[in-house]
């Protein structure tokens, strides 16, 4: 398995496909926990951009960078899933277009 | 040639848990039967209850197993029956695939060929073990989930709580260790537990990371959903928790994966705390006792010894959990997570800061 | 190259399910594929500490936090799938040019000055470790505000429910 | 053969051998499915209702919350803790900090006894 040979274009055309995919979700389903998902392949499409430039370019700060993406994915989520708790207890429904009237 | 001692490796490692498994299924039902007196399993004998002693040992190495193949396999209408069937898929191919790399010797020296023996020599192998470990959740939650019904949903939620909040302590006690050894491949560390301490007490990981090993051993059992930390599946609160809704060969691979979770906890214990396949004084000459005895070995007996010695380390600690499993109560569910939370996620950061303020007084204090 | 292949098409089967399946549960399970999937393309490009850490922390925590809030709320599948017709084309039309934004800048020619050949331990944990912890100290320790501040504010969210 | 070779043959394997493991029931036993047998267990009683709309008390999600947050607290110390030697004292103190935000994050969940399951 000779992995040296992997060109950057195929990791880079993958992750411009799961980023499409990811903000395609984001527009198109109603269900706040799904959009959440859709933000989590968004940021591993950043992640493996990342990666694959950082291996072109010889330098590690790439995957330093990953590291702190997984950082900002956990605490997004952590506090995206507590409002969404409280949202959920207020108008028990996670569609996204009823929490339109929440400002306020 | 090398390709096909690597599959060689894979398929030893494999057949290692496989029948750790079974045997464990055995010791557990005579085990227990020793522990309250009773006679345990009895039933199935080789040639035909000709000898003269029954251990049983048939039943559970293959007559439990096959009997619970043969027997129907039940989805309920409500389940999500695509869920129900990967659930104990996952619960049990990431525990297996753990056993590849935990090392079982040192080299293997055949026709020139100089072998490392652990399956698949990745460079991270305690993280690797960890992140397999962390993937154990699924099962339960899918499990519990899929069968839709009370019971195993609630033994799920309650698994998932559980294995999540150990997990961190058992993360924090294999950073002591690493802290310790300075590397993340398992093989090194094993190697390097081969020192010997002041010439005469081999270097094993216990007699620098005391604390961690308690840590390590407690979270271990917490994963492994076994008593006093069988909650997810107490059977006199919520019948058999999340495979509550499963029958036949599934039900077995549920079961399965707890003695194989049993089985990872004790390579862990071993590898890290004990040597692994370390044998005392053994070096790949020999041995060489401290005070300049020594004794020349050929290299195939080495690697011998250092199997049998890792099978048997292995084995006892295994044992040992089966030993506190049938001792302690059920723990109360707000006492599981209080201890999980207030004593042993501070314990094992308390452990990291002091190994690392160790590390740097006395740098002769750990091994490298 | 056959390894990439079967990483890229897993990614997208299970990116798809994320955003098309109806049942919520199902997405996440899509999720975990992507992200498992992802972890082995890292592997593949020389990040094999990233590969794991990626496997713990977004299969073994993040997507496990979600499967808990799906199935505590007991969300059921959704009657209405998506947005109305319009915004749906919206979506694809969005997502469609900026895959091919993407596409056509990943594959431009990078600047010259790229070593051609990587260092030996380049994507060693050791060598990760050692770029994070002397060139990027500050990030660091701004990580653990930004972790303290998450864990702060769901509890207080969580407490102002109940 | 190269590690990581190594480790997807071994996923192959345990792969294979855990779905025959799961489908052998399917394809040994018996197939007799009755409508009492394909009934979800409630020690006998028939089931009362969907369990969709059963809710759960917000300790749990506290708890995974929380447990997001600390793994990838402990994320960040592995690598600190393969290269320690190296970084000496400096890499002590770089870390104490980190701890100390974290740990009062910790004393502040314990604090507010979101930690309490009474």
């Amino acid at each position: 398995m000779d992995l040296a040979g992997l060109p950057p274009e195929y990791p880079l055309g993958l992750a411009a496909a799961l980023f499409a995919i990811g903000a395609f979700g984001v527009v198109f389903r109603r269900s706040v926990i799904v959009v959440l998902m859709c933000i989590e392949l968004m940021l591993n499409a950043v992640n493996i951009t990342f990666v694959a430039f950082g291996r072109e370019l010889g330098d590690m700060a790439g995957q330093v960078m990953v590291f702190f993406v997984m950082t900002v994915a956990a605490a997004e989520v952590a506090v995206g899933l507590a409002i969404l708790l409280v949202a959920f207890s207020r108008r028990k429904t996670l569609d996204g277009d009823e929490f339109a009237s929440l400002r306020g | 040639m090398e390709v096909f001692f690597s599959l060689a490796k894979i398929v030893v490692a494999f057949v290692i848990i496989l029948q750790l498994t079974l045997l464990l299924l055995w010791v557990e039902r005579k085990g227990s039967a020793l522990i309250q007196d009773r006679v345990g399993a009895n039933r199935a004998n080789l040639f035909g209850g000709l000898l003269p002693f029954n251990l049983g040992i048939v039943n559970t190495w293959m007559a439990d197993p096959l009997k619970l193949f043969h027997k129907e396999d039940i989805v309920p209408t409500e389940a999500d029956h695509f869920l129900h069937w990967l659930a104990p898929f996952v619960a049990i191919v990431p525990l297996f695939v753990t056993f590849a790399v935990i090392p079982f010797g040192d080299v293997l020296r055949v026709g020139g060929y100089t072998i490392d023996l652990v399956a698949a020599p990745i460079p991270a192998s305690v993280l690797f073990v960890l992140a397999m470990a962390s993937l154990a959740v699924y099962g339960v939650v899918i499990g519990g989930w899929a069968s839709n019904s009370r019971y195993s949903f609630l033994g799920g939620v309650r698994g998932t709580a559980q294995m999540i909040s150990y997990e961190l302590a058992l993360s924090l006690s294999i950073v002591s260790v690493v802290l310790t050894f300075g590397t993340f491949d398992l093989q090194e560390i094993a190697r390097a537990q081969g020192q010997l301490i002041w010439g005469v007490i081999p270097a094993w990981g216990v007699f620098y990371q005391p604390v961690a090993l308690i840590l390590l051993f407690i979270a271990g059992m917490a994963e492994s959903k076994r008593a006093p930390f069988d909650l997810p599946e107490a059977e006199s609160e919520i019948v058999a928790g999340f495979f509550t809704e499963y029958s036949g060969s599934k039900l077995s691979v549920f079961m399965m994966a707890d003695f194989v979770e049993i089985g990872i906890v004790a390579a862990l214990v071993t590898t890290l705390f004990f040597g692994g396949w370390q044998v005392p004084w053994l070096g790949r000459e020999g041995f060489q006792f401290p005070g300049g005895f020594a004794i020349a070995l050929p290299s195939l007996v080495v690697t011998l010894l250092q199997f049998v010695a890792f099978l048997v380390k292995l084995f006892v600690f295994c044992w040992l959990q089966i030993l506190v499993r049938w001792s302690l109560p059920r723990m109360r569910y707000d006492h599981l997570m209080a201890f999980g939370w207030k004593r042993l996620l501070p314990l094992g950061l308390v452990n990291v800061g002091l190994t690392a303020v160790l590390v740097l007084l006395f740098d002769g204090w750990t091994v490298k | 190259m056959i390894a990439f292949w079967i990483v890229a098409l897993f990614a997208l089967v299970g990116a798809l399910v994320v955003v098309l399946h109806r049942n919520p549960v199902y997405s996440a399970l899509g999720l975990v594929l992507t992200l498992f999937q992802v972890a082995v393309l890292f592997a593949l490009l020389d990040a094999p500490l990233l590969a794991l850490l990626q496997v713990m922390v977004y299969a073994g925590a993040i997507v496990v936090l979600f499967l808990f809030v799906i199935m505590l709320l007991s969300l059921e599948p959704e009657k209405r799938l998506a947005a109305p017709f319009p915004v749906a084309v919206a979506g694809l039309v969005l997502a469609a040019t900026l895959g091919f934004g993407l596409v056509v800048s990943g594959t431009l020619p990078l600047r010259s000055g790229v070593p051609s050949r990587l260092p030996a331990d380049f994507g060693s944990p050791e060598s990760l470790a050692t770029n994070l912890f002397t060139k990027h100290q500050l990030p660091f320790e701004l990580t653990s505000v930004l972790l303290l501040v998450a864990v702060v504010g769901a509890v207080v969210l969580a407490r102002r429910r109940s | 053969m190269e590690p990581y070779a190594a480790l997807m043959a071994s996923f192959v394997l345990c792969g294979i051998v855990a779905a025959v493991m799961v489908c052998a029931s399917w394809i040994l036993g018996p197939k007799n499915p009755t409508p009492t047998k394909l009934e979800i267990f409630e020690t006998g009683n028939p089931p009362m209702g969907s369990l969709r709309g059963m809710r759960f008390p917000v300790k749990f999600y506290l708890v995974a919350i929380f447990f997001v947050v600390f793994d990838v607290e402990v994320v960040f110390l592995y690598p600190w803790a393969l290269i320690f030697r190296q970084l000496g004292w400096a890499g002590l103190v770089e870390m104490a900090i980190f701890m100390a935000i974290l740990g009062a994050g910790l004393a502040y969940v314990w604090q507010v006894g979101a930690l309490e399951w009474d």
